[in-house]
């Protein structure tokens, strides 16, 4: 508990979550305080590119662990299962309809990566080492809660139909592909490559991550302030049980997989987070009755301010406390 | 100047349906259109803005046609497939072009 | 494919202006709205352009609203209360739109 | 309120061809313009799109104009000296506007 | 007087000035050399964040003077009386209508911050020290010199409601915003959190200051290119003269609070500079008669390049032999 | 030949060549990965900077080579004269138009400041000198193309006027006037102004220009997949035979000249590369009949791609065995 509040103290007066913390107060008085969209986009592809390659670099250096393929599996398995459970607890806890509750059970299996980043960040100023893999993981994660809500839903009698298209964009999207491409060109290249390209991808990155967090709180500021009209006390609820419930089984996952420490924590993160840019396009395609604001407040507004603040430290000292 | 009538239609849609709609139009046989950036709006499902959007890529965008008049209705019927359960609007205005050939 | 008659009104303001115009709006109960950016331009007042403007964010955009003919003078009425005195340019015309419970 | 009938003339035009109409409608006398960005399109040169564009910078935009109707003429011949041999489109239609000595 | 040449010659062949000339240059030989627009304004959020930053780290370094708050105050105050001596000095030195005097007036009274960045940056190569919180005061003197220009145009008998909308987004506007939280911030994160991100907002920071004022440069040489011709000789002559008032308002200030070398020669920048992102704004909204490309071209096609040719090495080198 | 494939080895596994291969990938793949206009711009106005302002200081440094005036007068020469041969070669080898073959040879009498960077980038890694004024030899050879392939269409008695605007837009175009400019500041500011700037000019510059390339490989994909309907197959064995012809006349410019190796080989990538960005723009407004889709894709989707992976080993290989 000692652990938990100290690295809570330590995580929340660090400079990425201060500048979230800047954003969605700048946002909530209504400053017009604004990162235009092609420089937060930027940075986003900055990140993913950085984290992607840097993953790489260290399979590269620390061989692959036996374990990476059961890792990967058993990512794909969890975000397929995530949603279910979402779906169940979003009946129980909230009024939702059967189409609102599928499409934000579809945000709750898939994950975030920024939430991923800055579990990274936190693990490497606590000296924590993880598998250079869990990147890959990430990536394995986005896609499959996306089917699991769609089946859901065609379940339920409303069938949709997955066009091709469809498939290819949530396959192919843009972070899955550069996370992707970097990932591998960090493994071919290896330390030799990050060599090269260290002061761009290394050194600058945490400074990086704090604009992008101050961008991440104005968005979820303003989402807050436009949407929370819709979110009721149930499912608001849900905003912060569902991450430690995905907590709880990414922390089982891990462990059975024999992971390290901060693998183990990762997971925790990655089955905790939920998803904002990937799942959501998809929904507008496939699910485009179910209601945006609703989604998007909770898990923009609601669980990753969660995540960031609260959840990484337990997470890490969860983890820590258990390998 | 010679000038010729035609129709201008102006679509208000998801980004990421358009690309499906402009699949839709060549499907019928609409060859000429434009895509215009919207930078945020309000409607029945409430109000939104780039700057500031919850989630970056959902915005908007018009996709605007100029097309002969007697295509009209394969256009709208084409375009209704894809937009019909999209937030958006669809309106109509007469125009005229100067180089028919063009379109 | 049905249509409806409507009006669409184009009102081309500085940007500092567009809270304020959409709020007027707003409260002349037009509900539906969307904003489309501008580059650059020329009027009376001289010429501008986004690119090399001498001060970023006081730019020009375009606030395109779909209306029932019927509400066209409480509209006008609204923006004028707010663009009078400001540069720009607010035009009319007249349009069909298809899903008339849209607007 | 009182309105005046007036044209809107919209001409789609490669980026890189911008300057040399709008001096060319300075030339004629225009003296109110807008420039709005195009994102992308088709015609009969192909489909192109700024984002994914084989070079930047040859994208394409929208210039509006809205003048006085006994303009038109003067504005249409201006136009087409400089877009003659080039892609785009140019379409005209009726509209309305409500401070007259705005343009 | 050998002094300011050679720290004159410096600074004009220092490359962040050389950029500015470039820009200016490329402008005015009508070259399409441009920076996307929303690339600018990510260098001015990198630009505000690290300077507001670093601003706060040195206080948490040094600890809170005793004349901290007396600074603030007086940087409000002198933001508040700059712009009724320009307006005096307008209606003497220029033919301009009471409402355009009032619009410059209030950029004269305001600040601009890239002059006060370029003016740290020239304190830096000389080895002079400044007090940190000279940010914040910087973020005092953004807005009061507008509510003065207002209260000076009421004052015609041609009153304007400085309406609840309008002083929010005067007081909230990004760049107070941005320069107050990230002080904030560094205050609190202090040493340890500067380490973390240095590489990102002290190593880069000159470079990315050249980039920008290649863009500022560009900007100002189109508006000259564009409004020089509204600009009569007194108009122009107001346009050095100001800040040599203002700068000798800010010494006489920095002297009577007892700040350092530099701190008095910051003083000197912030009153001897003119605004031109929030300033022209405000008037857009509440003096929308008032004619922009005076303003505009006024401060940034005149004071600015002043300031930062002539100007900066005059304050350093006054306020250097002064304390 | 065994120095030849270790380079290109080498080459083809470094972080900047797999990002462009990432890039093409993606776009072919119809991924929606996608890196927003004005961050591509950013990065190559950084790129230009960065290029110009480095080869500036190398002369500061060096000194004046007494060979710098032949070279640019050589650089200018051989800009004119490549158009000529490439048309001569496409009416041999393609079934062109004269307008299309026109406007495509113009493109390779003119160069391609991204190969440019690769070249300089490859013979850094492989520790060869090069001369610092290159740089402005690529400056030099950016417009002369143009001239000449409008004067072979006058030749056929399409007579183009040369209005003065495109003449000024031509030579005065963006990355020109960065590109001399830069080079101007880096050779008055010398060493000490590269000091200033070195954290973000150099330590970063092989990062972004990954990044700079992964977009390249996006666009040059998405041009493939639209445009290569259009390229029959003598069009495409010009887009690898001219390089070779363009690199063996450069070979001897940089003989003749009695440059250092690394001078040879950069006269070689220069004279092999193809112009994407300035020579389009000024298709577009001098010969809009020609068809842009044969010329783009050739320049950006053939010979780009070509000199990238395979051309400049073979040309610093050639330039290090004959030097
Ligand atoms: N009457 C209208 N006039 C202009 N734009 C509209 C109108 N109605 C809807 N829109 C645009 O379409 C978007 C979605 O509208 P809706 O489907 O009504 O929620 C809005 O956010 C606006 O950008
Ligand atoms: N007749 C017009 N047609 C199109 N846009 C116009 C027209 N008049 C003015 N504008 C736009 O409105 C801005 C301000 O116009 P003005 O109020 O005339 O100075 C111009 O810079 C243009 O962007
Ligand atoms: N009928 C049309 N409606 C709307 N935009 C068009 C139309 N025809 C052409 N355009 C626009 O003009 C560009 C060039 O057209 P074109 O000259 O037909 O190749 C297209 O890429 C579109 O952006
Ligand atoms: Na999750
Ligand atoms: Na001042
Ligand atoms: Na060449």
């Amino acid at each position: 508990m000692d652990q938990i509040l100290s690295l809570a103290a330590t995580n929340l007066l660090s400079p990425i979550i201060l500048s979230f913390a800047l954003g969605v107060a700048a946002a909530l008085a209504r400053s017009d305080l604004n990162i235009p969209e092609a420089v937060a986009k930027g940075m986003s592809i900055y990140l993913l590119f950085a984290i992607g390659f840097k993953g790489g670099v260290s399979v590269a250096d620390h061989g692959i662990d036996a374990t990476l393929a059961l890792s990967l599996i058993a990512g794909l398995i969890l975000s397929a299962v995530l949603p279910l459970i979402a779906f169940a607890l979003l009946q129980v806890m909230s009024g939702l309809s059967r189409l609102d509750a599928a499409a934000v059970a579809a945000h709750y299996g898939s994950i975030s990566i920024v939430t991923f980043v800055a579990g990274t960040s936190v693990l490497e100023s606590s000296g924590i080492a993880s598998e250079g893999y869990m990147v890959a993981v990430a990536a394995a994660m986005e896609a499959p809660a996306i089917l699991s809500a769609l089946w859901l839903i065609s379940r339920g009698g409303d069938a949709r139909r997955m066009d091709k298209d469809l498939i290819r964009e949530i396959m192919l999207n843009g972070s899955i592909v550069l996370l992707v491409g970097s990932f591998a060109i960090g493994w071919i290249t290896g330390a030799e490559g990050l060599a090269k390209i260290e002061a761009f991808i290394v050194s600058p990155f945490q400074g990086v991550l704090c604009l992008f967090l101050l961008d991440m709180g104005l968005v979820a500021g303003r989402g807050l302030r436009g949407g929370s009209g819709v979110l009721k006390p149930g499912v608001l609820a849900f905003g912060v049980v569902m991450p430690l419930v995905g907590a709880a089984l990414g922390l089982g996952t891990g462990l059975l997989l024999g992971l390290s420490t901060g693998g183990v924590a990762l997971f925790m993160v990655l089955s905790a987070s939920a998803s904002y840019i990937a799942v959501p396009a998809a929904m507008r395609v496939a699910l485009p009755e179910a209601n945006p604001s609703i989604y998007l407040t909770l898990s923009l507004g609601v669980t990753f301010p969660f995540n960031l603040t609260l959840g990484l430290p337990i997470y890490v000292a969860v983890a820590s406390a258990l390998t | 100047m010679q000038t010729h009538k035609a129709k201008r239609v102006a679509i208000i849609i998801e980004l990421v349906m358009q690309s499906r709609l402009t699949d839709a139009l060549e499907g019928a046989g609409v060859t000429g259109w434009s895509v215009l950036p919207v930078l945020g709006g309000s409607g029945r499902s409430g109000g939104w803005s780039r700057e500031g959007q919850v989630s970056r890529g959902t915005g908007m965008v018009q996709v605007v046609c100029v097309i002969r008049p007697d295509r009209l209705d394969g256009l709208l019927d084409a375009a209704f497939a894809v937009v019909d359960r999209h937030i958006g609007i669809v309106s109509i205005s007469d125009c005229e072009v100067v180089r028919a050939e063009r379109f």
